[in-house]
């Protein structure tokens, strides 16, 4: 079953064409990698389908409902959360309260339930530390949740940049590199928790990922694109094992890999 | 015929006003990226300069508005080195830096007050008028036209053709890299800043030759100017040119329409509130933008 | 002048301003937002009230409608700009300060214009004494007073506040996760607007008489004043830094009849104040009271399970 | 004689220090790399170098001369090119003027322009868009670019902060590159490096940092070769 569909998107920039009828599909319940040469439009495409640019051409669906242009707020609550390249973390909030602040229709989050359901989202707030708990030892952040976010390592903000997105209960996660800035013991872990995730609560991930080795290990397709669109798409290891993706993406210096 | 070429005149000259004194906001607002607020006193006190040596009626205009140019461009270094360096370097953000250009427009403010008392006052000289065609123009005005013309051109040719205005660009644009690319960003900063209230001082001088002398002389243009600024779309000089001279216009057609109407003229400034908000609402990069 | 009034007379007055700096610790402390037009807002609430007590409409009414007017105002003139940079917000509330002057002062018609309007008094009808009168005044402002802390305070400790606070670090990033930002943003200014209000209602109530020259840009710079001394971010700051400032006002007020100086002591007040705030925003940019956490039942909870946890981790 | 040389510096930010007693050798014609896993410190000792944040003790030698204590811009100046990680162009200026911006102090205009055209002629990408605004280049073409721009100052030596950071394999590889090209020129290069493989592997000579202290240094193909290193930080779990 497909959970996310895009079909044809076009993004232009001042004349640059950065998405180029770029089209993919999504099935639930899988790891599906998006990679490409530098300037490929990667991060623009997640970008569209988040809504936080809207697409000049093209058509979205999620989960069977048409979300083009709707503003990132909207989508997130339509169960799709985003995780960016690089953190975007509330610094002088704490961990905790980061966590708090991704809770899909959470209560006491209107200026009239702040003040007049206190004593019902007091008690809600209550249970989401148990949930926030669980997401904290997954990341291994636990012991910091009182710690301001602005004092963590570049590695923990990444992790809690996905802890945060878990915190959602997405049925979706996009995820723009979440194995980068950190080291490649530590990126596998994460690929393990990401998978896990997957195999356990039947989530769906889309990420953007340069390691191939990462895709070979855990994604169950791949696409590949190169200038705005996507030019290759297929199970990782057919999509490696393609000539065009040599020619397009690898170059001669990923002998090493081999 | 003649109200006509009357009221393009008059755009022209709050034009030229508005282009003097948004010349320098435009400048330090693209460099340091925060509006400062004490340009309303920099423009207030080149006016003051300007009457030392205006006060009497053989006053020279040129050596008054070169007095001001330097002395106001001389307290805005000071209020750089001594206020906004200072909180730019404890990477104080956008608002602080704004509050703290409303509490430095105050110390100005007042000091004036206190140095030159709180009545209007004029400038002496008496401006040589003569008919030019259907409208009666002073010497002033012609002279305050031309000084608006050549900031607005020399300041886009300083920016885009010179090392030292492709600097002021570069650090604009991102300020770490240009330390590192061995610009020392300090001077050019003092430099624009210096620069930039110099013309709001010029401004003032112009400003209160055409009308009074008053502590709140810069703080009554200041929201045109604002207008016109982002109007403009911020640091861009044709945009500003334009920008200044299109809501000369607007106030000056405005009043007529006001008066039309049987609104007091008091709402000129109402004026430029609308074309600000109204810029903000469709077109926030400006005309530049 | 009776010690005893003048005491009162200060007291009022430090409770309408420290009013006015909790709305804008809610606008700027909390969710970042630069209101540099704080003083029309106080000018609607205070004309609202004044016209609406014209009417012989009772006092309670009269607040209401001059915080409603004041929140309306607010929510009309900040929703266009809410989606720009925060720069123009800062441009449009101020000029929308002086517009708003300007436009009463131009219009004899309704409120007086520039001969200003007599406000009938609340508490006149019922008592001569003025030393009574100052006491049911205190009354009318510390009971507003602590009921907006209660609110804003309330508020601010709550997941709402813990969205306007992440709003005020990095707005995209709340987009992300789901938060309508503008609405927060429209929110917090609309509230910040209707407290304004109230206490411009106050303050017409109080002095009875009112004209445009009350409502300099002046009123809002002095609000400022307050929060960046007392601690954005931080509502018994923002008391705090309203009573100080009220007193140093005062303070310099009988200096002026007492002391022979050689500088007029209004102009040097406000140089003072210049460079009060400059230096603040220097050296103690947290204010005498700095920011703490959100203190909400999730806080609590965790630092119970965080304390069974063996040491060390 | 090196051309760059660090002498034990300790460096940080406010009073926390990243980097404890680092010691870096750069000599002409070399390319040098500083590995070591995140949050190594291995940007704060570049940015120390540069007078970009804060030092607590060491000296900093260029071509012998003490410039530990000079601003940035003087440093630059001396004739040490940088190109950060992040933030590497003026969105704002054309790609030629990027180009100018980096020979800012320079006097010789001829030399100038003719520099400006071989940098041109060296990056292909670049001239194609010579006269659009950085801001509508890629990833790619901005690190280009930003190394022309450092380039442009006639540095003696060139420090890079992962240039190879966000980059696809094709890119990284046209990177690594230049910078041989570079290397070539009589140019040194000292480059900071998440990806440990392909910068040791480029590399005359290597310094591995981990928690802010330099834990082994050597000839790049040496700690290539050393196998508590592959299976610390490099997390290959192909043999190569």
């Amino acid at each position: 079953m497909e959970i996310l569909v895009a079909d044809r998107l076009i993004k232009d920039f001042g004349g640059l064409r950065v998405l180029n009828e770029a089209s993919l599909t999504v099935t639930e319940g899988t790891i599906t990698g998006l990679v490409g040469p530098n300037g490929s439009g990667k991060t623009t495409f997640f970008n569209v389908l988040y809504g936080l640019l809207k697409p000049d051409g093209g058509s979205i669906h999620f989960r069977g409902e048409p979300i083009t242009g709707l503003p990132p707020y909207r989508i997130y609550r339509k169960g799709m959360a985003l995780g960016f390249q690089i953190p975007r973390l509330i610094s002088r909030l704490t961990v905790l309260d980061n966590l708090l602040l991704a809770v899909r229709q959470e209560d006491g989050t209107g200026l009239g339930t702040a003040l007049f359901a206190r004593r019902h989202w007091q008690e809600k707030e209550k249970g989401l530390t148990y949930k926030a708990r669980e997401i904290l030892e997954l990341v291994e952040l636990a012991p910091l949740a009182l710690k301001p976010a602005g004092e963590l390592s570049g590695g923990q903000r990444k992790l809690l940049e996905i802890g945060r997105a878990l915190m959602a209960d997405p049925v979706m996660l996009l995820l723009d590199e979440p194995a980068a800035g950190v080291n490649p013991v530590l990126g596998r872990k994460i690929y393990a928790t990401l998978e896990r995730l997957q195999r356990e609560k039947g989530l769906t991930f889309l990420v953007i990922e340069h390691r191939l080795e990462m895709l070979l290990d855990f994604a169950h397709y791949v696409y590949l694109m190169d200038a705005g669109r996507i030019v290759l798409a297929g199970k990782p290891a057919e999509v490696i094992a393609h000539p065009d993706f040599y020619t397009i993406y690898a170059g001669e210096s990923y002998q090493w890999l081999s | 015929m003649g109200e006509f070429a009357q009221i393009l005149l008059n755009a022209a000259i709050t034009g030229s006003i508005y282009l003097l004194a948004g010349t320098g906001l435009t400048l330090t607002y693209g460099l340091l990226r925060f509006p400062n607020f004490a340009y309303a006193e920099f423009i207030t006190f080149g006016g003051y300069i300007g009457y030392l040596l205006l006060q009497k009626p053989d006053g020279s205009l040129p050596l008054a508005v070169a007095a001001a140019f330097f002395a106001t461009g001389l307290l805005s270094l000071f209020s750089h080195l001594l206020c906004f360096r200072p909180l730019v370097n404890r990477r104080a953000s956008l608002i602080p830096l704004m509050v703290a250009s409303i509490g430095l427009g105050y110390i100005i403010r007042y000091s004036i007050g206190e140095m030159w008392s709180w009545a209007a006052l004029s400038y002496q000289p008496v401006w040589q008028a003569f008919d030019l065609g259907p409208v009666r123009v002073t010497a002033l005005w012609l002279y305050l036209i031309g000084a608006a013309l050549f900031t607005g051109i020399g300041l886009h040719l300083l920016l885009t053709r010179t090392k030292t205005g492709k600097a002021i660009r570069a650090i604009a644009g991102n300020p770490d890299l240009a330390l590192v690319s061995g610009i020392n960003r300090d001077r050019i900063t003092f430099f624009t800043c210096f620069l930039g209230a110099g013309f709001a001082g010029v401004a003032g001088v112009f400003r209160a030759a055409d009308t009074q002398l008053s502590p709140v002389l810069g703080w009554d243009i200041l929201l045109p100017i604002f207008a016109v600024v982002i109007l403009g779309g911020i640091g861009s000089f044709y945009g500003l040119i334009m920008a200044a001279f299109l809501l000369g216009l607007a106030e000056n057609f405005g009043v007529i329409l006001l008066q039309a109407v049987g609104l007091s003229t008091e709402y000129r400034m109402a004026i430029a509130f609308l074309v600000l908000i109204l810029v903000l609402i469709f077109r926030p990069k400006g005309l530049a933008g | 002048m009776d010690p005893l009034f003048y005491i009162a007379d200060t007291l009022v007055f430090a409770g309408i301003f420290a009013l006015l700096t909790l709305s804008l610790n809610l606008e700027y402390g909390f969710t970042g937002l630069g209101n540099f037009g704080k003083v029309a807002f106080f000018m609607a609430g205070a004309y609202t009230y004044a016209v609406m007590a014209s009417a012989h409409m009772p006092c309670y009414l009269c607040l209401i409608g001059a915080g409603l007017a004041a929140g309306l105002i607010g929510f009309l003139i900040t929703f266009p700009v809410l989606r720009l940079r925060e720069d123009y917000l800062a441009i449009v509330t101020l000029s929308f300060g002086e517009i708003l002057r300007i436009t009463i002062k131009a219009q004899e018609g309704i409120a007086g214009g520039v001969q200003g309007i007599v406000v009938p008094g609340a508490f006149a009808p019922f008592t001569d004494s003025v030393r009574l009168l100052a006491l049911a005044n205190i009354g009318l402002v510390l009971f507003c007073l602590l009921f907006t802390f209660l609110l804003v305070q309330l508020l601010t400790h709550s997941p709402y506040g813990r969205i306007l606070r992440g709003i005020r670090e990095d707005e995209t990033a709340m987009q992300a996760i789901g938060k309508n930002t503008v609405i927060y943003k429209a929110g917090a200014l609309a509230t910040g607007s209707v407290i304004a209000g109230v206490a411009g209602g106050l303050f017409a109530q109080y002095i009875s008489f009112i004209d445009p020259y009350m409502f300099l840009p002046l009123v809002t710079f002095f609000v400022w004043i307050m929060l960046i001394l007392g601690g954005p971010g931080n509502n018994w700051g923002a008391l705090l830094g309203g009573l100080t400032v009220e007193l140093i006002n005062r303070g310099t007020r009988i200096a002026k009849d007492y002391l022979s100086l050689p500088v007029d002591p209004n102009n040097l007040q406000f140089i003072l104040f210049g460079m009060l705030i400059i230096l603040f925003l220097l050296y103690r940019p947290q204010g005498l009271l700095p920011e703490g956490p959100v203190k909400t039942a999730a806080r609590k909870e965790v630092l119970r399970w965080r304390s069974s946890l063996p040491t060390g981790s | 004689m090196a051309v760059l040389e660090a002498q034990e510096v300790t460096a940080g930010y406010g009073d926390a220090v990243i980097v404890e007693r680092i010691s870096v050798k750069v000599e002409a014609g070399e390319i040098v790399a500083v590995v070591g896993p995140n949050g190594s410190g291995k940007s704060t000792f570049l940015k120390s170098l540069l007078g970009l944040v804060r030092r607590f003790c060491g000296r900093i030698l260029f071509e012998g001369r003490d410039i530990t204590a000079f601003p940035a811009w003087r440093i630059a100046r001396a004739g040490i090119g940088y190109v950060p990680q992040v933030n590497n162009v003026f969105p704002n200026l054309s790609v030629v003027e990027n180009l100018q911006m980096g020979a800012y102090f320079r006097q010789d205009k001829g030399g100038i322009q003719a520099d400006c055209s071989e940098i041109l002629e060296m990056f292909p990408e670049l001239k194609r868009r010579s006269r659009f605004r950085a801001e509508t280049l890629s990833g790619g073409e901005r690190q280009l670019l930003a190394i022309g721009r450092a380039l442009m100052g006639r540095p003696q030596v060139l420090l890079l902060d992962e240039p190879l950071a966000f980059l696809s394999p094709k890119t990284a590889a046209l990177i690594l590159r230049q910078l041989a090209a570079i290397k070539e020129r009589g140019i040194g290069l000292l480059l900071v490096e998440q990806k440990t493989f392909l910068a040791l592997e480029a590399a005359d000579y290597g310094y591995l940092l981990s928690e802010g202290r330099c834990l082994m240094e050597g000839r790049g193909s040496a700690l290539l070769a050393d196998a508590s290193l592959r299976e610390r930080f490099l997390g290959l779990r192909k043999e190569v």
